[in-house]
């Protein structure tokens, strides 16, 4: 299939999932959710960096390479958010932010 | 530093001694003596006889000068751009005579003072003022450019404000202070304006210092136009009405009566008043340019003289008799200088009767102080009623003094009296005369309604004891001021009326004389078949060519 | 002169006089208080000799800047630490230090806070005398804020009356008007294409007349609030009242001057064109301050207050003499920035010296002062009449040369400023009449008169105006010295 | 290998093991960590100091060592010592976590020194999120409320949200210019930049930078951080944590120096809003570290007045900013510090009778206050006069005017912490003692806050001869 083997094809899914993400962290009150949509982000410019990687600039691995860095780096974003959240939860025994109201101003 | 004597002048130097030392005593007493009333007299004593010598010394010894070639010596005080302020003296016979008055008078009034102001807790600070009061009005007298005068001009506002409210507790006293000063200073801003408009009019001037012989000479050559010299002569009469107690600005001269009596002496009757007839004296030339104003000048100095004549019939203080006298004196000599410009006339009968009337008013001031002191009232009525013609001395001095003032033959104050009349008479419009006669007939009502009253008391009263005792207690310090004035008057009146003398006005000059200086040489026909006095500043005078 | 003192940074150690004096007080205890009047007084005292010194010493007839001292300071942006000194400033440093070494000795009784006082007084003056002497558009500013901000404190902890409200006021106002100045400074400095601060170099720039324009109006503005331009000037007498004497004194009698200051130095100086376009609007804004001030002056009961009016309107004349743009003009202008600053120092620390003893400055309350402390009121006097325009002071040779000079330039504005001066002496009149004549107070009969030391501030006070007053040509033959080159550059 | 090239990274790598080492022992002694963090960092300073002038570059020319850098591992490294100066007084952190806290601090200040020598995307990535992650745990370290965790939860995601952005958009310069590296991306920026996707690309990319800096619109979280943070945390982030986005800002906006018309303006209106918004919020603010938040955000504004000016002045105009803001916005916290012993937040009012509890501390307050202000002759006045200078050098006369109006806008908050240190009475409230090596810091902070400000010369010289580099 053409459409495939198109960069564009690649830039819109990743313009895509970076649209769902943002609309996630701005529309969703979840922690959880947030942390989610947070990752699509990430995913969205990782798949931009592979399919520029893939179709422009073929000789150097460097979009992978890049990719795999941020799967670590995500992944430890995940893992200091989530146990963030589980303080939240602990101390507000919810993970909504709304209740999240103490700091105003 | 900017200040440089130049050339040292002599005449220069001796004008800025008699000018200066006051000034000097006036610093060394308010800064370093003010709490020693002995020695801040001697300064101040010390620091007005020099000048008093000098300035008869310059009197007897100037010669050569005259209206047209005044002899002016100056140094530069101020030079801005545009602006160049001179700081000098303007030496002629109007100068010379206005400085030997002035230097004089408040010479005697320094030492009349000195045992009225006895024991006063402010002795120091009066005499501190006196000396202010001096060196201003003599650069006033003597100023070379017209900001010196406006200079001169403010500072003796300033000392008169000082003087009038010299016992500041008394709420009224400083009211009167504060209005006269205020008053006048309402004057002022025409004067200003007029100061302002004249260096505006003569832009292309770049290098103008406003002298008086620079303003004299616009005025006889109309280097501006009759307009603009009418504004400005106007706007500069404003200050001439200020100081000169003109209608309506002239409500401030009986209140100034609340300071001690010699200082109403001095300043409000006899020197610092006669300022604004002063100036318009030194700008007749100017003056005389504008018709206009001549006729706005001669109309409020009618009115005025109308008016305070009128009040001073019925006041009962005898202070404010002589003050509401002095106003009406003082509108009939801006009436003679007035006629005088619109009959192209000379300027001489009102400058005349303006050196006469110092004389006698300040003899009349000081005898209603010598009253005031003795009976410890203003009203006349009271002192009547008290014996006040026991008083012998001060009695036949004031009804001297009155003689002249209501223009009796042959006082000075006639001769000077018909002598504006005679000026007055020279216009087309004989109701100026009219008004002049019917002022004087006022005057010699109001002044011998005080007489009167004061001689034949309605019932006479229990002798008091001890008159002449206190009469000499109260006279014994203030005789210096009769020495000068009683005896003088006649002298000086005698004179004028002995045409044949010989012409020089100084070799002639009685001591005593005042308005000696002044010495007719011979009459003209004139009004009432008198001659009309015509001095050598007269003739003089009218070379100065009038367009 | 030999060489080595003509090659002395006088300007330099006067103005780090106070800087030196600021940061031993600094190290001094707070209990050691005569140490610390006398290490002010002492630095004040410098500051004074040398600006005598180069007041006297200035060479009229060689003109121009002189002791000058410049070094490069921040090469990359064009900075120069460049001072001098020449015939419009010479009297303003003059003034600072009469101002400065008379508002210590003023305040030698002070009691509270001592130490700190005198360090931010310092640091104020120092902040002065650098805006006077500098040639450089970056140290200007930089010594005219330093000038401002210490009001703030010295009105919050010394002053008096509404003194929050005051201080806040009266630093948000200025501050305000440095927003303006910030822009119009810099608009000079980057469209020059020079990029130096230099007004001296800048001054043979030829601006384009937009920018001149521009720039003019954001300075006359931003400057104007120091100066006291109505409207701009509401600050003042609410300021004035608020603080300290000696603060009064230093900030009526020299800080309003910076304000005017700097719209001659830099303003005129590098946009003549803008201030062409603009003098017309000066003109009227400085004649309606004469008038308000002195209108609005007429009703006030608070002695400072009314010293406060006047300063607006005597300013007013400032800006007049400015607007005329003539030489005559801004002679005028620069002598009574000198002789207001003057007269005002004295007014204020009179006014001072009768609050302190009586704790009050309402006009009824205070009557026949004269009776009480003679001498006191003696000083109160002599500035109320310098300030009703009395010949023989200086202040009236400066608003004679700006009144003459502005009745040729905007004859009605000339003459509406005028009648205001002269009604002004009412203003005078009517407080002096109050507070010192007719009765006693009995409530305040036990206080003595001022002691001759305290006297002796006063005293120098007086004797610099008297002196200028008598000798007006030792100021105006110094201030034409630069003005006409100033004026021809223009 | 020159080891002097990567001297501080790996000095801060073994500081960094060291504490991690302390923070295993389970009782740790509070005064000796301290002593022993305080210390190490300190010569940390030296060894950032000795390093200042190497050149040099490492690992496949993705790291450059140049003098921009070392300036700015420089300050760092003086920001670190400094926070850890004042940390002797623990108090908002539990006692077990303190070898935590000066752990990941330093590894945070370890992250943004490599950040300020990185030039190749995906390091500069990684380094921020290193530099980031330390910080998002140490936020929420604080003892007592609910607010340390909000803050961090906040601060997490808001953070995480704009380094997404930045990947996504350094994703697109990586596909336009099929590079990672900044010095073969720079030369092809001008065509780039001509298509919208490339301008796309270069804002996004500066959001995570602009994040750290606190400009609009990435400025949410700093309040909430500020109030929320321990003080000594708030401190970092407030200090060194600025100044390391400074640098970054400067290195990415660099990208966009050939842009024109388009990115400059887009940098203008996030200046206006930012210092506008900042300054206007921060009147209102009543508890002290908030206000100093909205500031930053305020300031923020102002920086990037030197950056969009693309020039080798406003380059150099931002870096002296950035190290004045270093030093007057620490001065202010480590009073707010001294102050707030028990490590509460602090309001302004409760600086009540500073004055009399402690003199130099009211001394070391209103430089760092007026500093922050504006106000001659210290840093903040010379900074931001440079800061204007270079934004009107290009033009920006409405952006001068709106930052100088917004400079009197600042004055009146910044007057009331004024007001209350020196005016308000503090009755009863005990003296304040200070150790000696704070008095020493006192004095120090005084001197350079004054001296660098009337003596800009050096700094500035250094700072121009660095940004060359850069630009």
């Amino acid at each position: 299939m053409l459409v495939f083997n198109q960069l564009q094809t690649y830039l819109y899914l990743a313009l895509i999932l970076f649209a769902i993400g943002l609309y996630g962290v701005l529309a969703r009150r979840n922690l959880i959710a947030i942390l989610i949509s947070v990752e699509l982000i990430l995913n969205a410019a990782m798949i931009n960096f592979m399919a520029f990687n893939r179709f422009l600039a073929p000789h150097p691995a460097v979009g992978q390479i890049i990719a795999l860095f941020i799967m670590a780096v995500a992944a430890a974003e995940a893992a200091i958010a989530l146990s963030i959240i589980i303080a939240v939860y602990r101390k507000l025994k919810a993970i909504n932010v709304e209740q999240a109201t103490e700091l105003r101003g | 530093m900017g200040f440089h004597l130049g050339s040292v002048d002599p005449l220069f130097l001796t004008c800025l001694a008699i000018v200066g030392l006051p000034a000097l005593a006036f610093g060394i007493i308010m800064v370093f003596t003010w709490w020693r009333p002995k020695l801040s007299l001697g300064i101040s004593l010390t620091c007005s006889t020099i000048p008093l010598v000098l300035a008869w010394w310059l009197f007897f010894t100037v010669k050569g000068t005259s209206l047209a070639q005044p002899i002016i010596t100056q140094v530069n005080w101020m030079v801005s751009d545009a602006i160049i302020v001179p700081f000098g003296f303007h030496i002629d016979p109007v100068s010379l005579l206005m400085l030997v008055l002035v230097a004089t008078i408040s010479w005697l009034i320094q030492i009349y003072s000195i045992g009225y102001m006895e024991g006063d807790p402010g002795f120091a600070r009066y005499y501190a003022e006196l000396s202010l009061f001096g060196m201003s009005m003599l650069s006033l007298v003597s100023a070379s450019g017209m900001v010196q005068l406006f200079v001169s001009w403010e500072l003796v506002g300033l000392s008169s404000y000082l003087l009038i409210g010299f016992w500041y507790e008394k709420f009224s006293a400083s009211e009167a202070g504060k209005k006269a000063f205020v008053v006048t200073r309402f004057g002022d801003i025409g004067f200003y304006m007029g100061l302002a408009f004249l260096l505006y009019f003569m832009k292309d001037l770049s290098l103008f210092g406003l002298g008086i012989a620079d303003i004299n000479k616009l005025g006889l050559t109309h280097k501006l136009t009759e307009f603009q010299i009418t504004l400005c002569a106007l706007l500069i009469f404003c200050g001439v009405c200020g100081k000169s107690a003109q209608f309506p600005i002239h409500v401030w001269l009986p209140d100034a009566m609340e300071g001690p009596t010699p200082v109403s002496a001095l300043l409000h009757s006899a020197t610092m008043v006669a300022a604004g007839v002063y100036l318009i004296t030194r700008l007749f030339p100017f003056f005389a340019a504008s018709p206009t104003a001549m006729t706005v000048v001669l109309v409020i100095s009618t009115i005025t003289l109308i008016l305070s004549s009128t009040i001073g019939m019925v006041a009962k203080d005898i202070k404010q008799v002589w003050a509401y006298s002095t106003i009406s004196q003082l509108g009939f000599m801006a009436m003679g200088l007035a006629a005088a410009g619109l009959a192209h006339g000379t300027l001489f009968a009102g400058y005349y009767h303006l050196t006469t009337h110092a004389a006698f008013k300040a003899l009349l001031f000081l005898c209603a102080g010598v009253f005031i002191h003795h009976f410890g009232t203003n009203d006349f009525f009271v002192m009547s009623k008290e014996g006040g013609r026991k008083l012998l001395i001060p009695m036949v001095t004031v009804t001297i003094a009155a003689l002249a003032l209501s223009g009796i033959f042959p006082f000075a104050g006639f001769f000077s009296k018909e002598a504006i009349l005679g000026q007055l008479w020279h216009l087309d419009n004989k109701l100026w005369v009219g008004m002049g006669l019917f002022g004087a007939f006022l005057t010699a009502y109001y002044t011998f309604r005080v007489i009167f009253v004061l001689l034949f008391p309605p019932r006479l009263p229990q002798p008091r004891g001890a008159s002449w005792g206190s009469l000499g207690h109260v006279l014994s310090p203030h005789c210096p001021g009769y020495l000068y004035l009683y005896p003088g008057l006649p002298a000086g009146a005698a004179g004028k009326v002995s045409p044949g003398r010989s012409p020089s006005p100084c070799n002639e000059l009685s001591p005593f004389g005042v308005g000696g200086g002044l010495r007719p040489e011979r009459h003209r026909p004139g009004l009432a078949g008198l001659g009309l006095p015509e001095g050598q500043l007269d003739r003089l005078h009218q070379q100065i060519p009038h367009n | 002169m030999t060489e080595h003192l003509a090659n002395f940074p006088y300007l330099t150690c006067m103005l780090l006089s106070p800087v030196v004096g600021l940061t031993i007080l600094l190290f001094l205890k707070e209990e050691r208080g005569l140490a610390i009047r006398m290490v002010a007084l002492v630095a004040a005292g410098i500051s004074f000799a040398l600006s005598i010194y180069t007041f006297v010493a200035y060479d009229r007839v060689l003109g121009g800047i002189q002791f000058v001292e410049k070094y490069e300071w921040v090469k990359g942006f064009g900075i120069t630490y460049f001072v001098g000194v020449e015939g419009m400033n010479a009297p303003l440093l003059l003034l600072t230090g009469i101002v400065i070494f008379t508002g210590v000795l003023t305040m030698w009784e002070l009691q509270e806070r001592v130490k700190e006082y005198f360090i931010f007084q310092l640091a104020l003056v120092t902040g002065v005398f650098g805006v006077f002497m500098s040639y450089d558009m970056f140290f200007f500013f930089l010594f005219y804020e330093i000038a401002v901000v210490p009001m703030y404190i010295l009105i919050l902890i010394w002053g008096s009356t509404r003194k929050i409200y005051a201080a806040m006021k009266l630093t948000l106002y200025l501050m305000a008007g440095s927003g303006l100045i910030i822009p119009g400074i810099l608009l000079l400095y980057s469209s020059s294409g020079l990029f130096t601060f230099d007004m001296v170099r800048l001054h043979a720039v030829q601006f384009s007349p937009w920018i001149q324009k521009l720039a003019f109006v954001m300075m006359y503005l931003g400057f104007g609030v120091l100066a006291g331009v109505w409207p701009f000037h509401t600050w003042s007498p609410v300021g004035h009242v608020a603080a300290p004497t000696a603060v009064s004194m230093l900030h009526a009698g020299v800080l309003m001057k910076l304000g005017s200051f700097a719209i001659l130095r830099i303003a005129m100086y590098l946009c003549p064109q803008g201030f062409q376009y603009w003098a017309q609007l000066m003109a009227l804004l400085a004649a309606t301050g004469i008038v308000y001030g002195v209108f609005v002056g007429l009703a006030q009961t608070d002695l400072k207050y009314v010293i406060g009016y006047s300063s607006v309107s005597h300013m007013g004349i400032v800006g007049l003499g400015l607007a005329t743009g003539t030489l005559d003009g801004l002679n005028g202008a620069v002598f009574q920035m000198f002789a207001h600053g003057v007269m005002t120092a004295l007014f204020f620390s009179s006014v001072g010296f009768i609050y302190d003893r009586t704790h009050t400055r309402e006009i009824h309350e205070l009557g026949g002062f004269s009776k009480i402390m003679p001498v006191a009121s003696a000083f109160f006097i002599t500035a109320a009449l310098c300030g009703a325009g009395v010949p023989g002071m200086a202040s009236f040779w400066a608003e004679l040369l700006v009144l003459i000079a502005a009745v040729k330039v905007f004859p009605i504005r000339g003459l509406f400023a005028i009648a205001a001066l002269v009604i002004g002496a009412l203003f005078a009149l009517r407080v002096v009449q109050n507070t010192f004549f007719n009765e006693p107070n009995p409530n305040f009969i036990h206080h003595e008169d001022v002691s001759p030391f305290l006297g002796l501030p006063r005293m120098i006070l007086i004797g610099f105006l008297i002196f200028f007053g008598l000798f007006p040509q030792v100021m105006v033959g110094l201030i034409k010295t630069s003005i006409v080159p100033f004026i021809q550059g223009m | 290998m020159d080891m002097l090239l990567f001297g501080p990274e790996l000095y801060f790598l073994l500081v960094a093991l060291v504490l991690f080492c302390l923070s295993l022992k389970r009782q740790p002694h509070p005064r000796a960590v301290n002593t022993i963090a305080a210390t190490l960092a300190g010569l940390g300073v030296l060894v950032a100091l000795v390093c200042l002038f190497q050149r040099g570059d490492l690992f496949f020319q993705a790291y450059r060592v140049d003098l921009f850098s070392q300036i700015f591992k420089f300050a760092l490294a003086l920001g670190l010592f400094l926070v850890f100066m004042i940390s002797r007084n623990l108090a908002g952190i539990e006692e077990r976590l303190h070898p935590e806290f000066y752990l990941f601090l330093t590894t945070c200040t370890l992250g943004m020194m490599m950040l300020v020598s990185s030039v190749e995307l995906l390091t500069i990535y990684v380094s921020l999120e290193l530099s980031s992650y330390s910080l998002y745990i140490l936020v929420p370290l604080r003892r007592g409320d609910d607010i340390d965790v909000e803050a961090g939860i906040k601060y997490l995601f808001i953070g995480a949200v704009s380094s997404g952005f930045m990947l996504f958009g350094l994703s697109y310069i990586f596909g336009a210019t099929h590079s990672t590296y900044l010095v073969d991306i720079i030369p092809r920026m001008p065509q780039l930049l001509a298509s919208p996707i490339g301008l796309v690309g270069v804002l996004l990319a500066l959001a995570g930078f602009l994040f750290k800096l606190s400009v609009f619109p990435f400025h949410f979280w700093a309040p909430d951080v500020y109030q929320g943070g321990a003080n000594q945390v708030v401190t970092f982030i407030a200090t060194a944590s600025k100044a390391a986005a400074v640098a970054l800002v400067l290195r990415i906006a660099a990208l966009g120096a050939s842009a024109g018309y388009s990115f400059a303006q887009t940098l203008v209106i996030l200046s206006i809003v930012s210092m506008t918004l900042g300054n206007l919020v921060a009147i209102i603010q009543k508890d002290l570290k908030r206000m100093l938040a909205y500031s930053s955000i305020a300031h923020a504004g102002y920086i990037l007045m030197g950056v969009l000016a693309f020039s080798e002045a406003g380059y150099a105009s931002a870096v002296y900013y950035a190290l004045a803001y270093l030093i007057m916005n620490f001065t202010v916290f480590m009073v707010l510090n001294e102050v707030a012993t028990d490590g509460r937040d602090l309001k302004i009012a409760e600086l009540a009778g500073l004055y009399h509890r402690s003199p130099l501390l009211t001394l070391s307050l209103i430089l760092g206050i007026f500093a922050l202000a504006g106000v001659p002759p210290s840093i903040g006045f010379t900074g931001k006069l440079l800061l204007f200078t270079s934004a009107m050098n290009q033009g920006y006369f409405f952006l001068v005017l709106i930052g100088a109006v917004n400079g009197t806008i600042s004055l009146y908050y910044y007057l009331k912490v004024v007001y209350a240190a020196y005016f308000l009475s503090g009755e009863g409230l005990p003296p304040i003692r200070l150790s000696w090596p704070t008095r020493l810091l006192n004095y120090g902070l005084c001197v350079s806050i004054i001296g660098f400000g009337v003596f800009p010369n050096f700094i500035v010289e250094l700072a121009r001869t660095a940004v060359r580099a850069v630009l």
